[in-house]
């Protein structure tokens, strides 16, 4: 009770700092949208079956590139005035504050991604990416919160190296890969109108099997990372 | 047995001893720096001490 | 002492392997569909086996890390995934070139080979990331959380990547219980079995050495705080 | 009665290097300790082992009879930094309400408010912090130090970089905090502002504990006594 209380206090904080100043929403959701429109020029966007075929993949690339911007700012946030020292310090376990930030950080990325994929739906003429969007929703947030844990973890490590901004992605993104490629593979599917069937089953167990894994592994070794 | 096969067979064992020999060149050099580091960390001690 | 057996073992090792490689070439046919390049394998798939020992080997020795708080294994870490990554680049290298003749092509994303090429990114990117620390304890925690991470990841990769069709050669050494392999020439797979020695050995000495100077490092670092407190 | 502090043969390490040599140290309960020695003499790395963000390499350390990452531990003791450990983008009072909520502050908006009106900045409680003066933002980072009523005071360098308003306040607070029966341990260099308040003295000197006990009589005349008499000859 008590843990969870002080999870949602860091929450709260880390999202009402973030919606005083709009840094990272605003970097992000541009960025992601530069992305989108970048496609266009790499495929033809009136060929409107190879792009089913690539929607998970390139959707993923943007959710991706967008939440390593959201996650540099996670404990980036804490540098100035050593407010991390304070967090450390208060009654609050390491477990509590890492999820408290990985909430907040999942939250930020949700909202980018839920304004990217009805734009990425809209224009690139997808009629069919809605009819399962239920279990989109359901994909997008498994696969969202995979990235989040990692990347909430590696924010912590890489805060205080010089160049944090160009080590996060490169540690982040090669260990990510399998949910990575089991969001892009199921997505693909349901923005092709198509239900997760047979063979994709296993996409979906290992995306959850990810995220149980790497969340255990994460609230097992925070303290490692937050207290020197 | 065409001797483009043999060529390729010599590139790939070189390409192992290259790569290995690399390496231990990186250590050896490795180990240069980290002496002559400990030997100039150790003459500033000294030379501290001294005053 | 230590220096000197390692020194020995070393040669001994490199010695082995240039005997293996008389065997190899001179003594040993050519196979009956790849002609000469199949000989790349005598070095191929060892290489592979000692990265993933070194691989495993620095993920334990990481969890031990944290478990125990010293620095021998984190020391160990390192060595390990350094001299695994550069068995990496080994096997991409002599991989891709037997791939050339083989299958025509440098480069494929075949299962197991984009596997490896994110094995490597990822462990260089972790020797990147502690060469940008500067306090040893700091840096020795951050890199077992690191390793961990990245070992668990690579496993449920490599899983996963078995789900992708494979074009890539079956196992061709005769395992005791594995019935489908064992298609393989005695001869041949004893001088392969030398070769894994070989290699392994070299691999050994090649961590040690680099233990060593993992020592020295963090030396160097403890006398550069000594001269900064006074 | 347990002392507020038990460290028992701390030792620190960096790497190889051993910032903390086998210190032992009793902290009794209300007494309030200043903490001297040079510039890396291990000052800042022993107050974070206090402070719950370092563990201690060998040794054990106990706060107010608890584990130093203990609940019961954290949750009574209150710290002063380097940084002053506010968030720029929330306002005053939102910075002392997530405090309160981390350390369980009961009537948390009540308690907020007095420390407001204690440090003066009621009337711009709403305002973000980005927009404070320095003083300002050094009376709030006191308000959240002292807000949950802490009976560990770990203060790492208090007097440095404040105003005169600060350190007046910051004065009155310590002295209200050992009337309560607070314990206060400070490392310092303001060896004049520090000697007023402490009781106790310890010094460090290269990671070793070189001297500890009473304040003597002598370092309120003269604040240099203890480095001359127990401090190397240099």
């Amino acid at each position: 009770m008590r843990f969870l209380r002080q999870t949602a206090s860091i929450a709260a904080k880390d999202l009402r700092s973030e919606l005083r100043t709009k840094d990272s929403l605003n970097a992000a959701g541009s960025f992601a949208l530069v992305i989108i429109v970048l496609f266009s020029f790499m495929l033809d966007p009136t060929e409107t079956q190879t792009v089913y075929e690539l929607s998970g993949g390139l959707l993923w690339l943007v959710f991706a590139f967008a939440g390593a911007l959201i996650l540099n700012r996670s404990f980036a946030r804490e540098l100035p005035n050593d407010c991390l020292d304070m967090l450390v310090a208060s009654p609050v376990s390491s477990s509590a504050l890492f999820l408290g930030k990985a909430t907040a950080n999942f939250t930020l990325l949700l909202v980018v991604e839920l304004v990217c994929l009805p734009v990425f739906g809209g224009m690139y003429n997808l009629s069919r990416w809605s009819t399962h969007l239920g279990p989109l929703l359901g994909v997008v947030v498994l696969g969202t919160w995979g990235v989040t844990v990692i990347g909430t973890m590696f924010s912590a490590i890489t805060v205080n190296l010089r160049l944090r901004e160009l080590m996060l992605p490169i540690l982040v993104y090669p260990i990510m890969i399998p949910c990575l490629m089991a969001a892009m593979k199921l997505s693909t599917v349901l923005i092709s109108g198509e239900a997760i069937t047979g063979d994709d089953w296993i996409w979906l167990r290992l995306l959850i099997g990810f995220d149980i894994i790497f969340t255990s592994l994460s609230l097992l070794t925070v303290d490692f990372v937050l207290v020197s | 047995m065409d001797q483009r096969n043999f060529t390729y067979m010599f590139y790939g064992f070189a390409a192992a001893w290259v790569i290995l020999a690399a390496y231990v060149l990186t250590l050896v050099a490795r180990e240069r720096r980290l002496a002559g580091q400990v030997e100039s960390l150790k003459r500033m001690l000294e030379d501290r001490e001294k005053k | 002492m230590r220096e000197k057996i390692l020194y020995v073992l070393g040669v001994a090792a490199t010695l082995l392997l240039v005997r293996n490689l008389y065997v190899i070439f001179i003594t040993l046919p050519d196979e009956q569909d790849q002609g000469a390049i199949y000989r790349i394998m005598f070095f191929h798939i060892p290489a592979w086996f000692v990265c993933f020992t070194a691989y495993f080997l620095a993920g334990v020795t990481s969890v031990l890390y944290l478990v125990k708080k010293q620095f021998k294994y984190d020391v160990f870490s390192v060595s390990a995934v350094e001299v695994g990554l550069a068995f990496t680049l080994i096997g991409l290298a002599t991989g891709s070139i037997w791939a050339r003749i083989i299958w025509g092509i440098w480069w494929t994303w075949d299962a197991r080979l984009t596997w490896a090429f994110i094995t490597c990114l990822l462990y260089a990117a972790y020797l990147m990331m502690r060469n940008m620390m500067d306090d040893a304890s700091t840096r020795a925690r951050f890199a077992a959380v690191v390793c961990t991470f990245a070992f668990t990841s690579v496993a449920i990769t490599f899983k996963a990547i078995e789900w992708w069709r494979t074009q890539h050669p079956g196992p061709v050494l005769s395992l005791p219980g594995r019935s489908a392999g064992g298609t393989m020439d005695p001869e041949m797979e004893a001088a392969l079995r030398l070769n894994y020695l070989a290699l392994f050995v070299i691999a050994g000495v090649l961590i040690a050495v680099r233990m060593n100077q993992e020592k020295r490092l963090r030396e160097v670092e403890s006398l550069r705080r000594q001269v900064h407190a006074m | 009665m347990t002392p507020a502090v038990e460290v028992q043969k701390a030792w620190k390490y960096f790497g190889d290097y051993p910032a903390l040599r086998s210190i032992s140290l009793d902290v009794p309960a209300g007494t309030c300790l200043a903490l001297l020695g040079r510039n890396g003499a291990g000052k800042t790395t022993l107050l974070r082992i206090l402070s719950g963000l370092s563990n201690p390499s060998e040794g054990s350390v106990r706060i107010l009879g608890h584990g130093s990452r203990d609940y019961q531990a954290r949750a009574r003791t209150g710290m002063i930094g380097h940084g002053i450990g506010i968030y720029d983008e929330l306002s005053a009072a939102e910075n002392l309400r997530l405090f309160a909520r981390l350390f369980h502050v009961r009537d948390a908006e009540q308690t907020v408010q007095q420390w407001l009106t204690r440090v003066s900045l009621d009337r711009v409680q709403n305002s973000v912090v980005r927009e404070f003066s320095r003083g300002m933002r050094q009376r709030l980072a006191l308000a959240r130090a002292f807000l949950h009523g802490p009976s560990l005071l770990l203060l790492d360098e208090p007097f440095t970089s404040l105003d005169d308003r600060a350190i007046a306040l910051l004065q009155s607070l310590l002295a209200d905090a050992l009337k309560g029966g607070a314990t206060v341990i400070m490392s310092t260099h303001q060896l004049r502002e520090a000697m007023e308040l402490a009781t106790h003295v310890a010094l460090l000197d290269r990671g070793k504990l070189a001297h500890s006990g009473e304040r003597p009589v002598q370092m309120l005349a003269d604040p240099t006594w203890l480095y001359r008499t127990y401090g190397d000859s240099q």
